[in-house]
């Protein structure tokens, strides 16, 4: 069957992929949780943040109260009476456009450092190697929590503290790529004719780093967010009053013990299936990427 | 007896714990919230570090249960003229080294503070002190830099050291050594210092000396547990045998648990709304976002309006979950300058709004409202609480619920137009909260300093002042009480509710009162039964 | 001499999702005392497939579908692992290409040849280190005894062979399998572990089965051949007459593409087209789209002819010269 | 070898001297300590006698060249909250930590070698398929959240076990040790399980990863070929070859759980330094801040060249290299 013949790399890709049905089953719970995420205000019964629809009244209700707003609260309600779904809703489109943002930023950012340090060479690669692996070697945790402490709460902030947290993933990553390609023969003949060096760079290193930072960017979104949903637990992360889906199971998490576990029970599983999805879609495509499983 | 010790030091040499039940007839252990920054107990002036300092220092004045003032380690007072306070000390005090409490001792631990204290400073306690004169071992004048009529009460937390123990650990440098190694950390209290682990456990001996009698405990181990549920859970494991802060969140279903007794206490914690009286405030605007031509919290409609939207009994028993009282002035009732007069505040939507019309505000506009919401129980809850009452009359309210760290230093910059606070009247009278709060700012007469929303009302700053020179206290009671009766009708501080605190024990074990302070002390906790 | 090695029909497929690969599709040889036997074709022609049958070490989702693998006058196919260990690297040892992939690098190389001396024998201490530094002497690495204790990446690339070749002769069996061993290394020192492996198999009486793509080393050392096409055998004989009048034209393009048949100043000849995916063979002959003298006949199965010592598949056969 | 360890030495104090500059630069640029640390309550008189008497008033390269000044004398500086020596507050609180990382990570990694090891050997079989559904759990459920369901699980309905604190104690080397009573061993366990959760999903990835490359290729084939039986190439071929990645982790591992213990400590109230300074990030506590990340980065160069030293008894190769 002569058929690869036709078929563009990425449909290639694609046919591997839908053969792992566990995999294609958590990227259309990705899909489906990001689109949860930005249509929240169409969904949801409640915009859970203007104050003027909350009431006391209906505060802490256990899933399937019917509120003052005269709809079911299939989830229940948390301490000021949100309706929980809505909240996870709107916590779930906090934690994506973080997650998002964070591992945009650092994609972007990590990339550019990592190719021009294979590309510059000499003491310029060294150095910014060296800082790169030192950084590496320092949790992320414990950069993000002085960053978030010494910026301030925000979202800007927090993203700020993730990016630094995790762009020298992707500039190691991008690095490796970009150095065993530079050093193949054409690289090396593009860079002798007078095309300039940052087009090189753009139309022979960028696409071979591209595969592995694909992989490293799944993993580090789903790091990210749970990054933010710890940085949030530990009083951290963003201000209350407009909760991440961390933020909320550590305002529900008191409320555990006296055996009000929705409140910080639902927004955990969404969480986890938020955080499992894209690492399972993440592992497919880092096994598919991988030549030496392949036969 | 010899074959028990020789199979406890089996036991400790094989490194099995010796069984909790054993040892535990005698010893009480006590899971807190926080704990001393040091055992230097001039070190700080925090509650929770003065609570671990009074299990083994004493204090010269006294402050009782429901924080009035009692005789201490000094066994009365007078003013003698404007400048000067007489102090009669105790005889026959023991130090925990067995040497004797006498004035020397006084003068030392007074002239020492400066010395000393930390960041969170304690010269707060001997600010009005010009010096100490001893007039015999036991009586002390105290002259003042100026009439100090409410001396007294700033000697609650005045800890008193042994002037032999601790005199050559007085310096920033020797002072943590000296203390917390044991060798100065000698007392007067019921209880003597074993170990203690900054941030861990103190533990303690009891003193049998002691001049209020003997205690109950042998053996005191008191375990910091910041985290509310794991401090709970402590207790039900059976670790602990009573623990402070019980979360409201936990209150509800503790009353369903016949395992553990749960005592409530009144709080000196009011939570309340405070709006800023410049004519050009930061952080209020019209309903589209733009600037208002003048500061409607400047009009006394509106702040009726924002006093009538609380509903306090919904606060109560929803978001505190039944964990407080509704509040109608700054103080709680029986403090010294508390008025009965004040009436309680009323719910009432429907004349607010009508309120914010006459007032010109007919829809309403925006504001934010800020408060921490990790300082107090329930701060950052009750804070969006009001945000909902608030919107509701329509007053659109931004929330902003934050850090400590981020809230005071802004709101003492006077960055926030309103802003909710949790105020402790700690010494229990009136010159502490109005004279603070509520007297107009004057450096001079060293009054305001907490006035961060500009209030000015001349009459309450002349009675403040009056108050401050009248050394009769019920002349004094009366001039405070009619300054809480006017301040509370200008509206500008809105009291909100008073907090209260629950403990828990073991069902059936322990007895003991619940003190205003919040102070959880081993002396007076005794067993049941 | 006497048959060490009896393969009969062998099929060896892999079950995987997209379909069944038949890797070994009806391989049958015989294999004498001190024999050895050329195994050629292409990458993805079976011959290594049909090398890892014969150790029973063939990975999931490979397994043996049908034939007989007699050693020593034993089936092997069917036999339980237990059974199929005892007789690997006792009866049947084999070697691979890569001496660096194929020795432990963090292993001595004492630890590796004891290990490997244990699976089938307990001897002593002594007398294992005799064994080691006799057969490491016998496969010419010089100052065995001391060379014992250094590691792999000690050894030159040749060297590690020879330790390779060393381990796989300590038990001394009737068979080995060598799967391309000397492709990795320098043409000189392939040259001298060609002659080397010739004369040990003379001396030792073991028999080689040599898998190479190589037809010109293969025709060096080996006394017969063995070409293989897509899982199938297509053509057999004594490696003088396979080469000298090939039958099958499969095998005729392999030598035709030899530099040294290659007239000079003219271009290599080459087969055509690429080996077929063994996923959707059809019926017919595998060869017949790169084959110049196919017709419709070709869409059915060649069989089988034989003739002595020699045999092919092909509908086609070439004219066999002298003989015609 | 000498030469290497003071190479690596040399390295390390550079990094150090990096660390403590951005870090010393960064807490001042960025947060201003006194406003946390003096109550909203004091005076203008108070406040500033507390930046004089905390140096603050100094400008900012004085400050530094004071720390570094007391640092070459061992000197890290003095809590700004607790007056007392930043090294003996740290130092007091480190075996907690230690104890509890070392537990966990130890445990962590030979229950996931094993369970990492039959997954890569027999991928296809529904132990493995589960063992690898727990690593992707492990993987992505957040710390903090194991941390909740096990106390809420074992210690609030079950009462198993115990939910926070350290336990009796007992003195070894004049140092306190939980894992020597049965009371502290039973405080152990959930903070151990929690913290161990994620590595050990980590360490199950990184054997079957390992295990899988290694079975195919020719080094396993060949053993196998010189009929070797299979737990003899398991547990000396394929072992060590793979721990070279798991060592490398392990090391890298135990940093940064040194660091996560952060959030497992808070919830479990372990008395550990990642509770001090979590603590102490709260307050600002600068020279609390510095010497802890100071020390990190230090302890992280230890334990490099420790894995480093183990990497070159393991593999012959670096061996040579490094002689």
């Amino acid at each position: 069957m002569s058929a690869s013949d036709t078929q563009s790399p990425l449909r290639l890709f694609w046919r591997e992929f839908s053969e792992n049905k566990f995999a294609v089953g958590s990227l259309v719970v990705v899909v489906l949780l990001a689109v949860v995420a930005f249509l929240a205000p169409l969904l949801v019964p409640q915009d859970p943040y203007n104050l003027e629809l909350l009431s006391l009244l209906d505060a802490r209700r256990p899933p399937g109260f019917v509120g003052s707003g005269g709809y079911v609260h299939v989830l229940g309600t948390d301490p000021q009476g949100r309706d929980l779904l809505s909240a996870i809703f709107y916590g779930l489109r906090i934690s994506i456009i973080i997650g998002l943002a964070a591992g945009a930023i650092a994609l972007v950012l990590g990339t550019i450092v990592g190719i021009f340090a294979a590309y510059a060479g000499g003491w310029i690669e060294t150095v910014l190697m060296r800082v790169i692996d030192l950084q590496l070697s320092f949790p992320a945790i414990l950069l993000a929590l002085v960053l978030v402490a010494l910026l301030g709460q925000g979202k800007g902030q927090l993203i700020a503290a993730l990016v630094a947290a995790q762009y020298a993933y992707f500039a190691r990553t991008a690095y490796g790529a970009a150095k065993a390609e530079r050093r193949k023969d054409y690289v090396e003949a593009a860079l002798a004719t007078p095309l300039a060096g940052y087009k090189v760079a753009v139309r022979h290193l960028l696409p071979n780093c591209m595969p592995p930072l694909i992989v490293v960017a799944t993993v580090q979104i789903a790091n990210a967010i749970s990054l933010e949903a710890t940085l949030s637990f530990l009083g951290l992360g963003l201000p209350v009053t407009e909760p991440s889906l961390g933020m909320l199971i550590s305002n529900g998490f008191p409320y555990m013990m006296s055996g009000r576990y929705w409140i910080s029970v639902f927004p955990g599983i969404a969480l986890i299936i938020l955080i499992v999805a894209i690492n399972v879609v993440g592992d497919q495509i880092r096994d598919q990427f991988n030549p030496r499983l392949r036969k | 007896m010899k074959a028990k010790q020789l199979l406890a030091s089996l036991a400790v040499a094989l490194g099995v714990a010796v069984s909790a039940a054993g040892v535990s007839a005698q010893t009480l252990t006590m899971g807190v919230r926080g704990g001393p920054e040091s055992l230097d107990p001039h070190y700080s002036a925090l509650g929770s570090h003065a609570e671990a300092a009074k299990h083994i220092f004493d204090t010269l004045v006294w402050s009782g249960d429901d924080l009035q003032i009692e005789p201490g380690l000094a066994t009365s007072w007078k003013p003698l003229n404007e400048t000067t306070w007489e102090f009669k000390l105790r005889e026959g005090v023991k130090f925990h080294d067995g040497s004797t409490f006498d004035a020397e001792d006084v003068k030392f631990s007074i002239e020492r503070i400066p010395a000393v204290s930390g960041p969170t400073t304690t010269t707060i306690y001997v600010r009005r002190v010009e010096s100490v004169e001893i007039i015999d071992p036991y009586t002390i004048h105290i002259h003042t830099n100026g009439p100090a009529a409410t001396l007294p009460y700033d000697f609650v937390r005045l800890f008193i050291v042994s002037a032999e123990a601790a005199k050559d650990y007085s310096t920033k440098e020797t002072a943590s050594a000296g203390f917390n190694g044991g060798p100065a950390a000698v007392g007067t209290g019921p209880y003597k210092l074993v170990s203690w682990e900054p941030k861990g456990d103190l533990v303690l001996e009891r003193f049998d000396d002691y001049w209020r009698g003997k205690g109950a405990w042998e053996k005191v181990i008191r375990k910091e547990i910041p985290n509310d549920s794991a401090r709970l859970a402590a207790l039900k494991a059976g670790q602990v045998d009573i623990i402070n802060y019980v979360s409201s969140v936990d209150y509800l279903a503790l009353q369903r648990d016949s395992s553990v007794d749960a005592v409530v206490g009144d709080s000196v914690y009011i939570m309340n709304l405070q709006l800023d009286q410049r004519p050009d405030t930061p952080k209020v605007y019209a309903m589209d976002g733009s600037k208002l031509a003048e500061n409607p919290l400047q009009n006394p409609k509106v702040r009726e309006a924002i006093d009538l939207a609380i509903d306090r009994e919904t606060m109560v028993d929803i978001v505190l979950e039944g964990l407080g009282k509704p509040a109608n002035q700054m103080m709680p009732a029986g403090f010294f300058g508390s008025s009965e007069k004040i009436p309680a505040r009323v719910h009432d939507s429907a004349k607010a709004k009508a309120l914010l019309a006459e007032a010109g505000y007919p829809d309403g506009f925006q504001m934010d409202l800020y408060c921490t919401s990790d300082r107090l129980p329930g701060d950052g809850a009750i804070c969006q609480g009001l945000g909902q009452m608030f919107s509701q009359i329509g007053i659109k309210t931004n929330v902003n619920a934050i850090s400590k760290t981020v809230y005071f230093p802004a709101q003492s910059r006077l960055e926030y137009s309103v802003f909710m606070n949790g105020w402790g009247t700690l010494t229990g009278e009136a010159s502490y909260t109005l004279g603070a709060l509520a007297h107009s700012n004057d450096p001079d007469v060293k009054m305001g300093a907490f006035n961060r929303v500009a209030y000015k009302n001349e009459k309450v700053d002349e009675l403040m002042e009056k108050g401050a020179m009248t050394l009769d206290a019920d002349a004094r009671r009366a001039l405070y009480e009619e300054a809480m009766e006017l301040t509370m009708a200008d509206r500008v501080y809105i009291p909100v509710v008073q907090l209260q605190t629950v403990w828990a024990t073991k069902a059936g074990k322990l007895s003991f009162p619940p003190r205003f302070d919040e102070d959880t002390l081993a002396f007076f906790i005794k067993p049941k039964g | 001499m006497t048959l060490v090695l009896d393969v009969q029909d062998l099929c060896t497929s892999f079950h995987t999702r997209a379909g069944v690969v038949k890797a070994v599709n009806g391989v049958s040889f015989t294999l004498r005392k001190g024999e050895v036997l050329g195994l050629v074709g292409e990458s993805g022609s079976g011959k290594t497939v049909t090398g890892f049958s014969l150790l029973g070490l063939v990975d999931a989702p490979g397994r043996i579908d049908r034939g007989r693998i007699v050693l020593n006058g034993q089936d092997l196919v069917g036999l339980p692992e237990r059974e199929l260990r005892k007789r690997r690297g006792r009866d049947i040892a084999m070697i691979f290409q890569d001496p660096i992939a194929t020795l432990n690098p963090l292993l001595s190389i004492r630890t590796q040849m004891t290990m490997a001396l244990d699976a089938h024998a307990s001897m002593g201490r002594a007398a294992a280190e005799k064994r080691c530094v006799e057969v490491l002497e016998k496969v010419g690495i010089p100052d065995p005894r001391s060379r014992l204790d250094n590691y792999p990446h000690e050894f030159s690339g040749g060297m590690r062979q020879r330790v390779a070749i060393a381990i796989a002769l300590l038990h001394n069996p009737s068979v080995i399998v060598a799967d391309e061993p000397t492709t990795a290394l320098d043409v000189s020192i392939q040259a001298q572990i060609l002659h080397e492996m010739r004369s040990l198999a003379q001396e030792t009486g073991t028999a080689l089965i040599w898998i190479s793509h190589d037809l010109a080393t293969v025709s060096s050392l080996a006394t017969r051949l063995l070409v293989m096409y897509a899982g199938r055998v297509v053509e057999e004989g004594p490696t003088a007459e396979v080469l000298n009048n090939p039958r099958h034209p499969y095998t005729r393009g392999l030598i035709d593409s030899l530099p040294a048949t290659a007239e000079p100043g003219k271009p290599l000849s080459q087969i055509p087209g690429t080996t077929p995916s063994l996923l959707s063979l059809g019926q017919g002959c595998p060869f017949k789209p790169r084959c110049t003298y196919a017709t419709d006949i070709c869409d059915t199965a060649p069989a089988l002819s034989a003739v002595t010592k020699r045999a092919w598949r092909c509908h086609h056969p070439l004219a066999m010269e002298g003989a015609a | 070898m000498l030469g290497f360890v003071i190479q690596r030495l040399i390295q390390a104090s550079l990094v150090m001297a990096a660390m403590s500059v951005i870090v010393f630069v960064g807490v001042y640029a960025i947060g201003n300590p006194i406003e946390i640390i003096i109550p909203p309550e004091a005076t203008q008189e108070i406040r500033e006698a507390t930046i004089r008497s905390l140096g603050l008033d100094l400008p900012l390269w004085k400050q530094y060249f004071i720390f570094v000044g007391n640092l070459t004398e061992g000197d890290f500086g003095r809590s700004f909250i607790y007056n007392l020596p930043v090294l003996e507050l740290i130092l007091g609180r480190l075996p907690a930590t230690l104890e509890l990382v070392l537990i966990s990570v130890i445990s962590a990694t030979v229950g996931g070698v094993v369970l990492g090891i039959y997954a890569g050997y027999r991928p296809d079989s529904i132990i493995a398929k589960t063992i690898m559904a727990v690593s992707v759990l492990g993987f992505s459920v957040p710390s903090f959240w194991v941390g909740l369901i096990l106390i809420l699980t074992f210690a609030v309905n079950l009462g198993w076990l115990p939910a926070g604190g350290r336990g009796e104690t007992v003195s070894l080397f004049g140092v306190q040790w939980s894992f020597l009573t049965f009371d502290g061993l039973s405080h152990i366990v959930l903070p151990a399980l929690n913290l161990a959760f994620f590595k050990l999903a980590m360490m199950i990835r990184l054997a079957r990863a390992g295990t899988r490359e290694t079975m195919l290729t020719d080094t396993i084939k060949f053993a196998r070929a010189a009929g070797i039986s299979e737990g003899r190439i398991l547990r000396r071929h394929l072992l060590k070859l793979i721990s070279i990645p798991i060592i490398t982790v392990f090391g890298l591992e135990l940093g940064s759980t040194l660091a996560f213990a952060v959030v497992t400590e808070t919830i479990f109230s372990w008395p550990g330094v990642g509770k001090l300074i979590i603590d102490s990030i709260a307050v600002l506590d600068r020279p609390v801040m510095v010497a802890y990340l100071i020390l990190t980065a230090l302890l992280f160069v230890l334990i490099n060249l420790t894995v480093d030293l183990v990497f070159a008894f393991i593999d012959p190769r670096i061996r040579a290299k490094g002689a």
